[in-house]
């Protein structure tokens, strides 16, 4: 999928609002019996997720257990709802996906069996290929830096994630409790633990990414 | 065979509950399909013998149709249930004896689809043609007959294969 | 054979486009036909004659007639023949109008397929034999199995319509759950009230044979000849001689022994014990798993003070018998609970509520027992860990229910409702008292429902969020009860002093035992099935017997009653003939043929086949077949098409026939 | 061919990347305590990291290569089992390896991306199944001291029993197993709230005002439930529990330290280890266990 397919959802949504006729030349080309569904995002991550996004019932079990619902600007049972019904920009754009912790206490508990965790993941992963602005800026710089560290040593090696981070952010105070302090306990390696086989686990970054 | 003249014969199996009263409403609301099928009134779908099928093919008919009643409608709780499962197994049988599978067709057509028994009719005549005649039965009538024994068999084993999945 | 052929203009309905008089004769060529003529209108008083002279005048042995469909006719033109001296299954309808005149256009094609219809039926009509209708006679009792008020309603119907009744109730008492309860919705009446008058009709009906603490272990037999065997438990109280004084009760020393079912279990019970003060019949049971003589052989203060000799220490289970023509089934419900449920369960438990290590987190019946008069608090509402009345109450719906990933997907249907009833019931109690009620829809479609949920908001300002709970988890003395309020978009913590679980109604745990038993079918929860879902609501696929009240899926009271009603009238239509006459259109095995593989006997919906002994000469058995009981099969003729050895016949409808119509195509 | 006993006290470890840095005490305790009690560890020859939280909130298909990179790893070094003490890279792993053996299309993109073939399944276990497996009794004949001062608040955190249909093991709303391994020090436990409530541990960076805030009613829970100490089976859980408490002290003036031990550095004082070869010193909250008895046995 491209950047461009959003244009496509918000037409969507528009006659989601209000329906019109499907009149003109493009009508020549459907073949009336044999009419072919769009696939749309909410079929994207069905597909992603290996579940129908309408299994959802909107019960609000998902958002009442949610250990972070009280920083998301909308519940995560409304992104859901916003995907059923087709408003993927306002569920794309919610910081909600950024800021689900992923600790899966929804999915444990929604009476659906819906992994309402899973669907965020697709619901990020997304929104990241659409090229969908992020309000959580922070967040998404963190995932970077620490794929980042991944990508070049193959382990997570948290000096460079620190700096990288510290760099990408311009945050330069907000860690003072801890750095320093780990640092001095002996916690931190200055250098990173470079695996031998970087080659191969850059090569899996290379092809899922693209880059 | 003149193609072009050439009409198929269609033997539909319909249970007396649905299907045959579906294709009732289909009358009285005087909707128009080829006359190509005669049906056959059995009292539930999951009474119809392969046997049926093969003697059906065996009489010349080029194209088969069994239907009943929708899975949950059948007016004998499970019958039908039988019927499909003994079917699909049957169904792969058909292209090992030879005949084209596509000769055997099924549908779920409740009392109240008349619209639907006429498509389907309509549907199965069409696909039927398409597939022209089917000229194997005059050898079924030596050959098969002398093997009847054989299609005994093969019936068996479809029968036992739906037993295993009760 | 001689064979009539009769072809029906339909006024122009047939005529239009089919060559009626050209049908007729080509038939009249036909081997095996005598006469063939075509009129105008066949039904008609002219038409039927024609066919009765055709019949004597030329002697013929059965007709086809090229009509309208069976459905419309087939009946008339049997009817006729019958009158004539033919017998009615000699007679075979060609369908020349529903399916051939009025669906083609072009004559020629039509006609030609009206000729090949009418040769399919002279073909099958060479082959028919001639049937009669099946008699089997009628046992005018009935046994009803359950009796909470869908079976005491079933009883007291059936009784008053004239025929015996055996009303089985598995407790000590009949009531059923309806006599848990404190007051009912909609209209608030006291429960008790209502139904204690019709536990004592059923008690003093000359009609009804009552047996409490009784189950029905075996079932046998089919419609109209059924034979019940049922297992009378020992109370070891002789109920001849009891007179219900209750002083044994009030001199058993083991007066908080076990926990009172009868109150879910918020009160206790002695070893020997009434389960509530209305219960019918008045007289006590001794609980062996508590008695002292039972353990050690001593106590004995029962006997004691009981002047009537009513004790009975020595009595012993009873087996009886009962022939009964019908059976009524209204074995009710079971409430789930949040506990942890067994690895094999069928069900899940709440983890997320506690696994029911809450006291103070109760389901519906015990907040039922809680605001009853004769409940364990008298009526006053006070929670069950410290008897404090709560201030804040939550209520949460659909607990189990409509819920996958704990095994229940239905909506129990009821519990909308008396959540309603509950906080109303709270309110009037607790007038300072806040109720929350978390619900995720509000089913109320019933006469008085809806009306009844908007007073509860709007008189008794109970307040309604929109969600599911969470978690429900305690501190201090609290509950904190998390959810979300889905309109509004905002999560909800409340600290509630008492949590009410509207858990979901699911079948009685042995219900799928007792179906097997009966014989009857059941869903994949354990609720029995009905014939047809719209047309045939109380009637279970096996004739003869018939549901009531919420074995058959959540119901409540006024749907109970009514199914009750409804079935007791079908079982009452079914007693009022002394023979049972049935279409003869039924499945035979030839023995000799058959292989007794009893594939056949899987295979049957409705369990119409049995295992048969076949004896040689000396009485011993050499082999055993398939034998399918007349006054059970339905003549669906599945079994047929299953049989390898092609041992089945369905009469009506056998290969040969079915064979011969293939034959004339 | 190796005998029966070693057989089964052999495990595959992976240990994860926190385990060579910030959480390296757990590391160490582990090792040790698993040395006391007669097991050894068969490390994963050059594993990588599992992509741990980043990966697959972002990248489905990268997380699902990174995981099964390690778990291909285990299985070309011979080995039956694995343990991941690390509760979010078991996580990852036991759901890596449970997707791929469901969706087949998901197996085949993964090891195109690995350019391998997916061999055998691995037993990939956590921590609590580890001391499980090892034995209970293990820990009670080896103890030295009975921790009998302690009165524990045992932290599951979010990932550790979840998904219960992957991870099959103990109960996901109201776990025990924990409580199991604890009692066998002698160390008394808690019945608390909040056991299996996230702690925000990916935030823990970007969003550090979160995770405070999370924690924070964490420690509290337990310590109004009566706990002084708390335990824990994950090294994110370590640092939002033990190290954000300074941050703690600025948000939630007055806030009262509860020290955070991993549960192996619980095991190896029961064992009879102390706090510094432990690595208990390293923790941001100091903390020393004082027999109620002076004269009790330390090795
Ligand atoms: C908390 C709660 C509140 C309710 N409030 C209301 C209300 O306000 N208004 C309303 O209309 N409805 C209400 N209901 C619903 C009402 O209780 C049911 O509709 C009604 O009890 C159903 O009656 P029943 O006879 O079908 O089943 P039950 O009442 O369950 O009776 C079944 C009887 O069969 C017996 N039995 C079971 N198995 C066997 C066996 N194998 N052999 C012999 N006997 C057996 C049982 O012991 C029992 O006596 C409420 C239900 C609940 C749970
Ligand atoms: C849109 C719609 C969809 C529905 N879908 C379903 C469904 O899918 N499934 C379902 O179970 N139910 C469905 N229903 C409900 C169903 O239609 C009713 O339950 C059912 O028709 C009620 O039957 P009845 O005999 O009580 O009433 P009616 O069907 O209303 O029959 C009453 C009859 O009495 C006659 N009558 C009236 N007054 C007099 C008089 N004074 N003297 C003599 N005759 C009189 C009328 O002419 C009429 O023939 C649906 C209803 C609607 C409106
Ligand atoms: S708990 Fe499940 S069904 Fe309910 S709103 Fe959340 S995702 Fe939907
Ligand atoms: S997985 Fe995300 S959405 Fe679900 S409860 Fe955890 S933080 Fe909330
Ligand atoms: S058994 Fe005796 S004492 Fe007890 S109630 Fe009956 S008559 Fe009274
Ligand atoms: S013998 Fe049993 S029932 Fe009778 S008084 Fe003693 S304990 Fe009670
Ligand atoms: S009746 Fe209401 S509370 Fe009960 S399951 Fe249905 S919707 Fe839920
Ligand atoms: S009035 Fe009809 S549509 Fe509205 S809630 Fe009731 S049943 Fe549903
Ligand atoms: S299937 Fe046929 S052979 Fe087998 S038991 Fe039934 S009647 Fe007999
Ligand atoms: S015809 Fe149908 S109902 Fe009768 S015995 Fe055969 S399978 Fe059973």
């Amino acid at each position: 999928m491209s950047a461009n397919d959003l244009k496509a959802t918000k037409k969507l949504q528009a006659s989601f609002i209000s329906p019109t006729p499907q009149t003109g030349p493009d009508q020549d080309h459907i073949n009336s019996t044999e009419h072919i569904r769009e696939h749309t995002i909410a079929d994207e991550i069905s597909e992603r997720t290996f579940q129908d996004v309408s299994l959802c019932y909107q019960c609000g079990k998902c958002s009442a257990g949610c250990p972070v619902r009280y920083y998301m600007d909308i519940a995560p049972n409304k992104v859901v709802r916003l995907i059923q019904l087709g408003f993927y920009e306002d569920a794309l754009k919610s910081d909600t996906p950024w800021l689900c912790a992923g600790c899966l206490t929804c999915s444990t508990r929604c009476p659906k069996e819906f992994d309402l965790a899973k669907f965020m993941d697709a619901v990020r992963e997304i929104a990241i290929e659409k090229g969908v602005e992020i309000k959580q800026k922070n967040i998404i710089k963190f995932h970077k830096a620490f794929l980042d560290q991944i990508k070049s040593h193959g382990r997570a090696y948290e000096v460079g994630l620190v700096a990288e981070y510290k760099m990408k952010t311009m945050d330069l105070f907000q860690d003072v409790d801890s750095a320093p302090g780990m640092y001095f306990k002996g916690k931190l390696g200055l250098l990173p633990h470079n695996i031998k086989d970087r080659k191969g686990v850059k090569s899996i970054f290379k092809k899922t990414s693209g880059k | 065979m003149d193609k072009e003249k050439w009409e198929p014969k269609i033997v539909a199996f319909v249970c007396n509950w649905c299907t045959y009263t579906g294709a009732d409403l289909a009358g009285t609301s005087r909707m128009k399909y080829p006359a190509n099928a005669k049906m056959i009134r059995v009292m539930c779908s999951g009474s119809i013998d392969p046997v049926f099928i093969i003697k059906a093919f065996e009489r010349g008919a080029d194209g088969v149709l069994v239907s009943g009643c929708h899975p949950n409608d059948c007016h004998y709780n499970a019958g039908n249930f039988h019927a499909r499962r003994r079917w699909d197994f049957f169904h792969e049988l058909l292209d090992f004896i030879g005949i084209e599978k596509e000769r055997l067709q099924f549908s779920w057509i409740s009392a109240s689809e008349g619209k639907k028994f006429a498509d389907v009719i309509a549907k199965v005549t069409k696909d039927i043609k398409t597939l022209g005649p089917f000229t194997a039965y005059k050898k079924m009538n030596s050959e098969f007959t002398a093997v009847f024994p054989e299609i005994q068999e093969v019936v068996k084993e479809t029968i036992i294969k739906e037993k295993e999945t009760v | 054979m001689k064979i009539g052929v009769f072809i029906c203009h339909c006024g122009e309905n047939i005529s239009r486009t089919v060559d009626c008089p050209r049908v007729a004769r080509v038939c009249e060529s036909y081997p095996g036909v005598e006469y063939a003529i075509d009129y105008k209108y066949m039904c008609s008083d002219p038409g039927q004659n024609m066919i009765r002279d055709a019949i004597r005048e030329k002697g013929l042995d059965a007709i086809v007639v090229g009509s309208c469909s069976p459905h419309m006719h087939e009946r008339t033109f049997r009817n006729a023949a019958v009158s004539a001296g033919i017998n009615p299954f000699l007679v075979e309808i060609a369908n020349l109008r529903e399916h051939c005149s009025w669906v083609h256009d072009d004559v020629e094609a039509a006609t030609q397929k009206a000729i090949e219809l009418v040769r399919m039926a002279i073909e099958k009509v060479k082959r028919d034999k001639p049937l009669s209708k099946i008699n089997v006679p009628v046992t005018k009792r009935v046994l009803v199995i359950g009796g909470g008020i869908a079976g005491i309603q079933a009883a007291l119907d059936t009784a008053n319509a004239g025929y015996e009744v055996v009303l089985v109730e598995k407790e000590p008492s009949i009531g059923g759950h309806m006599s848990q309860l404190s007051e009912t919705f909609p209209t608030l009446d006291c429960s008790q009230c209502i139904l204690t008058p019709r536990m004592v009709e059923v008690y003093q009906h000359p009609k009804i044979k009552l047996l409490t603490y009784s189950e029905v272990v075996k079932i046998e037999g089919f419609i109209g000849n059924f034979k019940a065997t049922i297992k009378k438990k020992a109370r070891h109280i002789n109920e001849e001689l009891c007179s219900g004084c209750g002083l044994c009760i009030t001199k058993c020393p083991t007066k908080k022994k076990a926990y009172n079912s009868f109150e879910e279990d918020l009160a206790f019970r002695p070893a020997v014990y009434i389960p509530f003060p209305q219960a019918v019949p008045n007289i006590p049971v001794i609980d062996e798993s508590v008695c002292m003589y039972y353990k050690n052989g001593k106590c004995g203060m029962c006997v004691k003070v009981c002047d009537r000799g009513a004790i009975d220490f020595d009595q012993k289970d009873t087996m009886l018998v009962a022939d009964i023509g019908a059976i009524i089934v209204a074995t009710g419900f079971k409430l789930y609970n949040i506990d942890k449920k067994a690895a094999d369960s069928k069900y899940k438990g709440y983890g997320e509520y506690g696994y029911g290590k809450y006291r103070d987190v109760i389901d519906g019946l015990q907040f039922e027992r809680i605001a009853s008069a004769s409940g364990p608090t008298a009526g006053e509402i006070k929670r069950p860990s410290d008897g404090k009345v709560p201030k804040k109450i939550v209520f949460i719906q659909c607990v189990g229910s409509r819920d996958d990933s704990k095994g229940i997907s239905y909506c129990s249907k009821i519990c909308c409702m008396y959540t309603a009833k509950h906080a109303m019931l709270y309110k009037h109690k607790v007038h300072d008292g806040e109720a929350y009620i978390f619900y995720m829809d509000i089913r109320a479609g019933g006469k008085m429902y809806e009306e009844f949920v908007r007073r509860a908001i709007e008189e008794d300002d109970v307040k309604y969020i929109r969600g599911r709970v969470s978690r429900i988890y305690e501190e201090n003395g609290k509950y904190i009860v998390k959810g979300e309020d889905t309109i509004a978009g905002m999560p909800v913590e409340i600290d509630a002093d008492l949590v009410v679980l509207a858990t979901a109604m699911i079948p009685q745990e042995n219900s799928a035992a007792l179906a097997r038993t009966i014989g009857i079918p059941y869903d994949k929860y354990g609720f029995f099935n009905e014939a047809h879902p719209k047309l045939r609501p109380v009637e279970s696929t096996t004739a003869g017997v018939f549901l009531a009240g919420a074995c058959q899926s959540p119901r409540d009271i006024p749907e109970s009653v009514a199914m009750a009603s409804a079935a007791a009238c079908k079982a009452t239509i079914l007693l009022s003939s002394d023979t049972l006459e049935r279409e003869p259109v039924v499945a035979k095995v030839n023995e000799d043929l058959c292989a007794g593989c009893f594939y056949c006997k899987k295979v049957c919906p409705f369990g119409a086949i049995e295992v048969k002994d076949v004896k040689d000469m000396n009485g011993i058995v050499y082999k055993e077949v398939a034998y399918i009981n007349q006054g059970v099969c339905q003549g669906c003729g599945t079994c047929t098409a299953t049989c390898l050895s092609k041992s089945i016949e369905l009469a009506g409808f056998n290969n040969e026939e079915i064979f011969a119509e293939i034959a004339a195509l | 061919m190796t005998s029966m006993e070693e057989v089964i006290m052999k495990y595959g470890y992976y240990p994860g990347c926190s385990q060579t840095g910030s959480a390296k005490e757990y590391d160490i305790s582990l090792r040790k305590v698993i040395e006391k009690l007669g097991a050894s560890f068969d490390e994963i020859n050059d594993w990588s990291c599992c992509g741990a939280t980043s990966a697959h909130v972002t990248n489905h298909k990268l997380s699902s290569a990174l995981a099964m990179r390690n778990i291909m790893l285990a299985g070309q070094q011979g080995l039956e089992n694995m343990v991941a003490p690390c509760a979010a890279c078991y996580n990852r792993l036991v759901t890596s390896q449970y997707e791929i053996s469901k969706h087949p299309e998901l197996r085949e993109e993964t090891e195109e991306l690995l350019s391998a073939k997916f061999q055998k399944e691995i037993n990939v276990i956590n921590i609590l199944e580890l001391f499980l497996k090892i034995g209970i009794n293990k820990i009670i004949e080896n103890r030295k001291r009975e921790l009998s001062e302690l009165k524990v608040a045992c932290y599951y955190g979010c990932l550790l029993v979840r998904p219960a249909a992957i991870t099959k093991f103990d109960d996901a709303e109201q776990p025990v197993s924990m409580e199991k391994i604890v009692e066998s020090t002698g160390a008394k436990t808690v019945d608390w709230n909040y056991k299996v409530e996230c702690c925000g541990a990916a935030h823990s960076i970007a969003r550090r005002d979160i995770v405070v805030d999370l924690s924070k009613k964490i420690l509290e829970d337990a310590r109004s439930h009566g706990a002084n100490v708390i335990a824990v089976a994950c090294p994110m859980c370590h640092t939002n529990l033990d190290m954000r408490q300074r941050a703690m002290k600025r948000t939630y003036p007055g806030h009262e330290e509860l020290p955070v031990l991993y549960l192996t550095e619980l095991i190896g004082l029961a064992l009879g280890m102390n706090e510094h070869e432990l690595g208990i010193d390293l923790h941001y909250i100091n903390y020393k266990y004082t027999d109620p008895v002076p004269d009790n046995t330390v090795a």
